[in-house]
């Protein structure tokens, strides 16, 4: 048959909001470049994860679409359910843990990023005040923080986190806001789990105060404040699994890509970083990248003391997908 | 806990607030000449976009702020014409303004998402800048902030010395009074209606331009409510609009720093501490007694021939 | 010259034509932005208006959704509709909507796995309190201190957004979750507490029939019953309606109380059913869709009705419309708010004779 | 007439379905105190605002001076020395004095210097005005000076005032005219709309009647007697009320140190009102508005609530009990507002007819409307007092004010109450209109009921009450027979002048 493959795409946000949907966006541009008229890409932007989730997802099978991505947490259920009754098209949910016959996982191990974050960071900082802009207290938040200090501490014994809750991935003026509260209480380094522009714009302003670009590379606030980023690069992963379509090969699977599989990128350290701090870690998304280090190695105790690895243990998926606690050294409770 | 530098915090929730300071001033003059316009979120929005927009394209966020406050003014008018010539009903047509501003700022900023916003210069007056305290407080703003302090000055003595004022009040206090006694109730109406969409838009504005700064859907995120709280919350008086913006400002800025300074209380209560305290505060003005609201105040002037 | 003259009485032919000339100004208007925005006017309009209805690819499943999208919206804005009637403005049913699912959801999920039948009522109880309650702060802050309502249930929906957002991540979180916000899934996982579809592929749930009682039930109160003259009457003539024996105090607590309540099963019956869970977004904004739907039904309970699927079709249109066109979400809001806009401007026509030039002697 | 200083020529103006002038001409002489008299809805506001600029006329011309006058503002009317008083307030409760005045002028002087001229001319008129306070909380015939003051600071040429003195006592009303006459001396001429016959026969020289909207007669109303005019304007015979003067029976209702705080900001207090009022009694209530009226209507009929035995019916505290459980004992009223007080403008005679009538007439069972017996009911009101009107689906607002009067006293009526209480029961309808409700009043305290009647109107009053209280400033002096009281005693019983030097001609220069 001639028709084209049709590829869908659930969007959370519009994608204009230049970080989590822009990335997905993107990759569904990719998607069309790769294969130009063989494939056909339609999209719905800002659905909210409701009612309305179940209903766009069914509205975009009944389409004729092949392949569907749900690109948000809070599109699992729907797309579990919307694939029941539509056992022929394939469903790839993001950041999820549910999967099906036609519904595959996947989702990046940001975590890898967070972990150069810190070693940047622990060396950068003179009041040895590291700021954090947390969205909501889920395990991929965690992780990222964990990681992060465990690997600024490495670096920077004295180092002190301070965690900023925002309650939201997307909202400018909120994050602008908590960037500023950290750099008036001493922070020199932000780094932000949250998807806009507005802190790199409030450390800009502040002067002096380094920032890391989340989701996409935010390069245009290089070369300072953003010193580097961590990019969601999912172009890779929607070509293959495309590909797989086309080809009559695609099985649900259950990806948790990291760098080595390019879905994390380390966007370009700028030469506000010194250049052996910048050496240390492009060694350090080297290892990563080839598996010979695990960013969460032991020996890392729990917040509360008690040991979680031993000396030269890794921590294993299940524990690391559900993780809701610090590790020894950061202060303060998380949020319940 | 660490200590929070009291300096610095007044110094940002100034910037902070400067954006429902503007809308809630425009909203209260508007108010002030009898018409409720729940718009302004939509206002604001629109601004915001139309602000950066030509900000970016122009490279001068004068020119943004210019032609965000028009933008804000133009959008008002279709609220004005259908309110004050159709003689709808204000709240539902408010809302729909809302509705529609939301929808028409996403469109037109398509082709600016993810750019940056143009420079705009802060002041720092040389020496007055370096004096301690008060220094970073009252002398390091960009120029909004110190036209948004002008502009409370400014309503403030139109209302009260002007004639201009009087009529706009008298307007806003009895419409058939003032039409009997000659004087264009829906001229001087859509005056002010474009004037609180003008600062709407320049609300909007700052936020796009200053203090975020770039262009995202929705990214006023309420601020427009929030301006009209304000100016209940104020009695509909200037001076007060700005203790209104600036206290809700404030514990905004507050909340975060008692966040990140590593406070007990709850993140939680922290962060809708910014609504319960307006609450309070309106409860504690309308024990009070609320008095100020003016007496034609959203109601519908019909003048019959 | 052309002059308003106001009708002693609104005309009651006119009130009825309004909504539908409203309609076709509004498509019209839309049709001239769509194509400015690069799209086929009649394309457009068709995806938006008759796809959803008739389309044989999309219409099957659209049109009993349309009963999903719109039961909510006409449970909330019924409840609205009298509060605004006599003068009492509660805009934050968004609010109430949320507290009703958070109170209704997290009793259901104290009972798991229990499968009892009574938890269903129970939580529907609960759910209808959740929201009584919300809405009895601004109502009780009202009647002991005059506090606007307006205000303090707008305040109110950011503190709930907050709950919500405390609760998807902490007290209702789903334990087997992985750590993720958001509660169990109350339809899928926990038959004893969810609200599914009553007869099969047509949309119609426990909400949607709530919903059409609701819009009876305030048919009949407002047209027979002395609460609903009450109502009226306060939204007419607040001082004779004291003359006439009217409590503002237990109006404004009925009003709102029962426009909370309302909102609060709307929340309930979304999160057992359509929704199937508490998340951090669940409310996609009901709550402030229903104003504009109360208005639109110019706070008419059978016009609320039509409203509502009038509202519920431009949502799914509009959907189609992204996916089938691409055409942005922007421009979909933009058109319900000219929507808005086209019919209010229209009422002009039922309140008021249109003149032009100057009236003829008559003797 | 070639010295006239206004000339009016050919006036019409007509609204939908009704000719509110047809063909209107007279004259108006410099120095000229000129009536215009006409029954309620004869046109007299309509004509004064066209020469006040605020309506355009379809036709007809004016002239002022024999030059076309064409006033397309009430700024260019005061141009050209035309000076209006309104019949309902045209001020800013929230507004001062002195912002009151200035928004009436075209040109105010700069605020201080306004201040220092409205202090001068309002004493010099004896009229005293404190330019700094707050119009709301001004008595309704210091509101009046407000008004007056407004107009004498531009020097008019042409004085108009619509039903100026309704809301005066005596005392005020003599230093209204005084000030009146002195302007007429001064040239001014003067254009004068009453209801109350009297006052237009002691102070104009000149009358034109209007009657639907046509001037049906010219006279100097100094010669002719009250009856004559209203006869005029009605274009039949009057019919005067009659009373028999029966027993009065048993004590039906007592009011013993009644206190009241104000509703609002710009209300009045109740200070330790006291009365009885027996069966077959009318208790008449003179006062100039704003001195209680309303509260104590408020305080009567339920809307407001007092200690239990401050307001006792047949004996029993009905104090706390609100509008309906009175009502269901027997005891009725009617407030002085009729849109949106005694009636819902927006709602039609039927739904009217069920705002009160519901308790006594059983309109409703189980909560429930009978709209049936609620429309029966209504046009029972509407047929036994005459209201003219196309239906009982006919929107309260749509009647006329003497009409909707007339539906709301017979709403109560009807009702058959034992004690009835009303405020300004003909405040502002025409004599025949006004003939009759007093006939009904009567009426009923003929079958056995007890009366308050509230009413500014002394005339009134006189005609009807068998005992006569005044109400100042929230204190009700205590109640006397009304036979043998004079003018003079009353007004004093009223407050008097309210703090009013009586003008001395010779200060006055503006
Ligand atoms: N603004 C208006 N628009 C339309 N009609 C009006 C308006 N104002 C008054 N009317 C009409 O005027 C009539 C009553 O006017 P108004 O209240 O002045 O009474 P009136 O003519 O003085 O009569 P009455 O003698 O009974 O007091 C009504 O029939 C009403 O329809
Ligand atoms: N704005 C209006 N629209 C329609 N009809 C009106 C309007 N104003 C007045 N009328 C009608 O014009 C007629 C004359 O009204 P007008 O107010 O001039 O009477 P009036 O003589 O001043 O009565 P009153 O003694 O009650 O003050 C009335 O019958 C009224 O119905
Ligand atoms: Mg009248
Ligand atoms: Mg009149």
């Amino acid at each position: 048959q001639d028709d084209p493959t049709k590829v869908g795409f659930i969007y959370i946000g519009p994608v204009g909001d230049g970080g989590w949907t822009y990335e997905h966006d993107q990759g569904r541009l990719a998607v069309e470049e790769e294969f130009g008229d063989a494939v056909e890409t339609v999209y719905q932007e800002n659905v909210p994860e409701s009612a309305d989730a179940e209903r766009a997802i069914t509205q975009m099978a009944l389409s004729g679409a092949d392949l569907i991505f749900t690109t948000s947490f809070g599109y699992m259920d729907p797309t579990i359910a919307v694939a029941e009754k539509f056992p022929d098209v394939k469903f790839e949910h993001a950041t999820g843990y549910k999967t099906a016959d036609n519904v595959g996982v996947y989702s990046a191990r940001f975590y890898e990023g967070r972990a150069v974050q810190g070693t940047i960071a622990g060396h950068l900082t003179e009041s040895n005040i590291i700021g954090y802009i947390g969205s909501f207290p889920i395990p991929e938040v965690i992780r990222g923080i964990n990681s992060a200090y465990i690997h600024a501490k490495k670096v920077n014994p004295d180092v002190q986190f301070k965690i900023v809750w925002a309650y939201t991935w997307f909202d400018p003026a909120k994050e602008a806001d908590a960037a500023k509260a950290l750099i008036d209480q001493g922070a020199d380094v932000v780094l932000q789990h949250t998807d806009s522009t507005a802190p790199q714009a409030a450390a800009q302003e502040a002067g002096g105060v380094y920032t890391f670009g989340q989701a996409s590379d935010m390069s245009e606030y290089a070369p300072m404040p953003r010193v580097s980023s961590i990019i969601d690069n999912w172009a890779p992963y929607y070509i293959e699994r495309t590909r797989a379509v086309m080809e009559g090969t695609w099985e649900s699977d259950n990806t948790w890509d990291g760098i080595g599989a390019g879905m994390v990128e380390i966007g370009e350290i700028t030469d506000a970083v010194p250049a052996e701090v910048k050496e240390e870690a492009l060694a350090l998304v080297e290892a990563i990248g080839s598996g010979e280090y695990h960013p969460f190695t032991g020996p890392i105790n729990k917040q509360d003391g008690t040991p979680w690895l031993a000396e030269g243990e890794t921590a294993d998926d299940g524990t690391l997908a559900g993780m809701d606690f610090y590790v020894e050294g950061i202060e303060g409770e998380i949020p319940n | 806990m660490d200590s929070i530098n009291p300096i610095l915090l007044i110094a940002s929730l100034m910037v902070a607030s400067t954006p429902i300071l503007l809308a809630a001033l425009g909203e209260m003059v508007v108010e002030k000449a009898g018409v409720l316009n729940l718009g302004v979120e939509g206002m604001m929005i629109t601004g915001a976009v139309v602000g950066f927009a030509i900000g970016v394209n122009s490279g001068s966020s004068v020119l943004g702020f210019a032609c965000a406050a028009l933008a804000g003014a133009a959008l008002s008018m279709i609220f004005a014409f259908i309110t004050q010539v159709l003689l709808s009903n204000q709240v539902a047509t408010g809302l729909g303004l809302t509705l529609f501003g939301l929808g028409l700022s996403s469109l037109i900023g398509k082709p600016y998402v993810g750019i940056k916003a143009p420079g705009f210069a802060k002041l720092d007056i040389p020496l007055l800048s370096d004096i301690p305290v008060l220094g970073p407080i009252l002398f390091r703003h960009d120029p909004m902030v110190y036209l948004s302090l002008l502009i409370v000055a400014a309503v403030w003595y139109l209302l009260t010395y002007t004639r201009a004022g009087l009529i706009l009040r008298a307007v806003g206090e009895n419409h058939s009074a003032a039409h009997a006694l000659g004087y264009k109730v829906v001229r001087v109406r859509f005056a002010a209606i474009a004037f609180g969409g003008a600062m709407a838009g320049l609300g909007g504005a700052y936020v796009s331009l200053v203090r975020v700064p770039q262009w995202v859907e929705g990214m006023t995120a309420g601020a427009g409510w929030i301006a009209l709280a304000i100016v209940v919350f104020a009695s509909w008086r200037p001076w007060r609009i700005l203790l209104g913006a600036y206290l809700f400002g404030g514990i905004t800025v507050l909340q975060l720093n008692l966040q990140a300074a590593g406070s007990s209380i709850p993140v939680e209560y922290l962060s809708m501490s910014p609504y319960l305290v307006t609450i309070l505060v309106l409860v504690i003005i309308s024990v009070r007694g609320n008095h100020g609201a003016p007496g034609s105040l959203g109601r519908v002037f019909h003048a019959s021939q | 010259m052309i002059r308003l003259e106001k009708r002693a009485a609104p005309s009651r032919t006119l009130a009825g034509l309004t909504p539908i000339l409203a309609v076709i100004a509004t498509m019209i208007a839309g049709g001239i932005m769509f194509a400015f925005l690069g799209f086929q006017p009649l394309e457009a309009i068709r995806t938006i208006f008759w796809d959803p209805l008739f389309d044989p690819q999309f219409g099957p499943y659209s049109r009993p959704q349309l009963l999903v999208k719109a039961g909510p919206l006409i449970l909330i804005a019924t409840g609205l509709a009298l509060g605004f009637k006599a003068g009492i403005w509660n805009i934050g049913a968004e609010g109430q909507y949320i507290m009703g699912a958070v109170v209704g959801g997290g009793v259901g999920l104290a009972f798991y796995p229990s499968e009892s039948g009574l938890i269903f009522p129970l939580m529907v109880l609960a759910g209808a309190l959740g929201g009584w309650a919300w809405a009895m702060i601004p109502a009780t802050l009202k009647t002991v201190f005059g506090t606007n309502e307006i205000l303090v249930s707008l305040m109110l929906v950011y503190v709930a957004e907050n709950i919500l957002a405390s609760v998807s991540s902490g007290l209702l979180r789903n334990p087997d979750g992985q750590g993720f916000p958001g509660s169990r899934n109350l339809a899928r996982d926990y038959p004893a507490a969810s609200n599914p579809e009553l007869i099969a592929n047509t949309g119609m749930h426990w909400g949607v029939v709530a919903a059409f009682i609701a819009v009876i039930f305030a048919y009949v109160l407002m047209t027979r019953h002395k609460m609903g003259f009450a109502i009226r009457l306060a939204g007419d003539a607040p001082r004779a309606a004291r003359f006439a024996g009217v409590s503002p105090s237990r109006l404004i607590l009925f009003c709102l109380g029962t426009a909370g309540a309302l909102a609060g099963l709307a929340g309930l019956f979304e999160v057992t059913g359509p929704a199937g869970q508490i998340t951090i977004d669940f409310n996609s904004g009901y709550g402030f869709t229903a104003i504009i739907v109360a208005f639109l039904g110019r706070l008419h309970p059978i016009g609320i009705l039509f409203a509502g699927l009038l509202m519920a079709l431009t949502y799914i249109g509009g959907e189609l419309a992204q996916l089938m066109l691409g055409m942005p979400a922007a421009a979909i809001q933009l058109f319900q708010g000219m929507l808005l806009f086209f019919l209010l401007a229209m009422d002009v026509f039922a309140n008021y004779r249109v003149r032009i030039g100057t009236p003829e002697v008559t003797t | 007439m070639a010295d006239a200083y206004l000339a009016i020529e050919g006036l019409t103006k007509a609204y939908p379905g009704v000719v509110a002038n047809d063909d209107v001409s007279f004259d108006i002489m410099p120095g000229q105190v000129h009536a215009l008299l006409g029954e309620n809805g004869a046109g007299k506001s309509t004509l004064v605002k066209m020469i006040y600029g605020l309506v355009k006329p379809d036709s007809g011309t004016m002239r002022v001076n024999g030059e076309l006058y064409e006033p397309a503002t009430p700024h260019a009317a005061r141009a050209s020395g035309v000076a209006m008083v309104f019949q309902h307030f045209s001020l800013f409760d929230a507004l001062d004095v002195a912002e009151n005045i200035a928004l009436g002028m075209d040109n105010p002087p700069p605020m201080r210097e306004l201040a220092a001229r409205i202090t001068e001319v309002s004493h010099a008129y004896g009229l005293p005005l404190d330019p700094a306070r707050r119009v709301g909380d001004l008595s309704a015939g210091e509101r009046q000076r407000v008004e007056i003051i407004r107009c004498l600071l531009q020097n008019p040429k042409l004085l108009i005032m619509d039903e100026p003195t309704s809301v005066l006592t005596p005392q005020e009303v003599d230093i209204l005219f005084e000030t009146l006459r002195k302007l007429s001396e001064e040239g001014t001429a003067i254009l004068y709309i009453s209801h109350k016959l009297d006052e237009i026969r002691a102070l104009c020289e000149e009358a034109t009647v209007l009657r639907l909207g046509k001037v049906v007669g010219e006279c100097d109303p100094r010669e002719k007697s009250a009856r004559e005019l209203a006869e005029m304007m009605v274009g039949e015979t009057l019919h005067t009320p009659e009373r028999e003067a029966g027993e009065t029976g048993e004590v039906l209702l007592e009011v013993t140190k009644l206190s009241l705080a104000p509703a609002n900001q710009f209300g009045t207090r109740l200070k330790e009102v006291s009365f009885t009022l027996r069966a077959g009694e009318v208790l008449g209530i003179a006062g100039v508005a704003g001195n209680g009226q309303d509260e104590l209507l408020a305080a009567l009929s339920g809307e407001r609530r007092t200690a239990a035995d401050a307001v006792r019916l047949k004996g029993d505290g009905i104090g706390r009990l609100g509008p309906n459980a009175r009502r269901s004992r027997g005891l009725l009223a009617a407030p002085e507002e009729r849109l949106g007080h005694a009636a819902a403008p927006e709602m039609s005679l039927t739904e009217n007819a069920l705002l009160t009538g519901d308790i006594r007439e059983k309109l409703s069972k189980n909560g429930f409307v009978g709209w049936k017996k609620a429309r029966e009911f209504a046009a029972r009101v509407i047929e036994a007092f005459d209201v003219r009107t196309p239906g009982t689906e006919t929107a309260a607002g749509a009647l006329s004010g003497g009409n909707l009067q007339k539906f709301v006293i017979g709403r109560e009526i009807l009702q058959r109450p034992d004690v009835f209480v009303v405020n300004q029961p003909t405040w502002g309808v025409d004599a025949s209109a006004a003939a009759a409700i007093r006939q009904a009043i009567l009426d009923l305290s003929a079958r056995g009921a007890g009366v308050v009647v509230i009413s500014q109107d002394l005339d009134e009053l006189m005609e009807i009450s068998d005992n006569f209280a005044a109400l100042n400033e929230g204190t009700l002096a205590p109640p006397r027979p009304a036979k043998g009281l004079t003018v003079d005693e009353i007004g004093l019983m009223m407050g008097g002048a309210h703090d009013m030097d009586v003008a001395h001609p010779e200060e006055a220069h503006v």
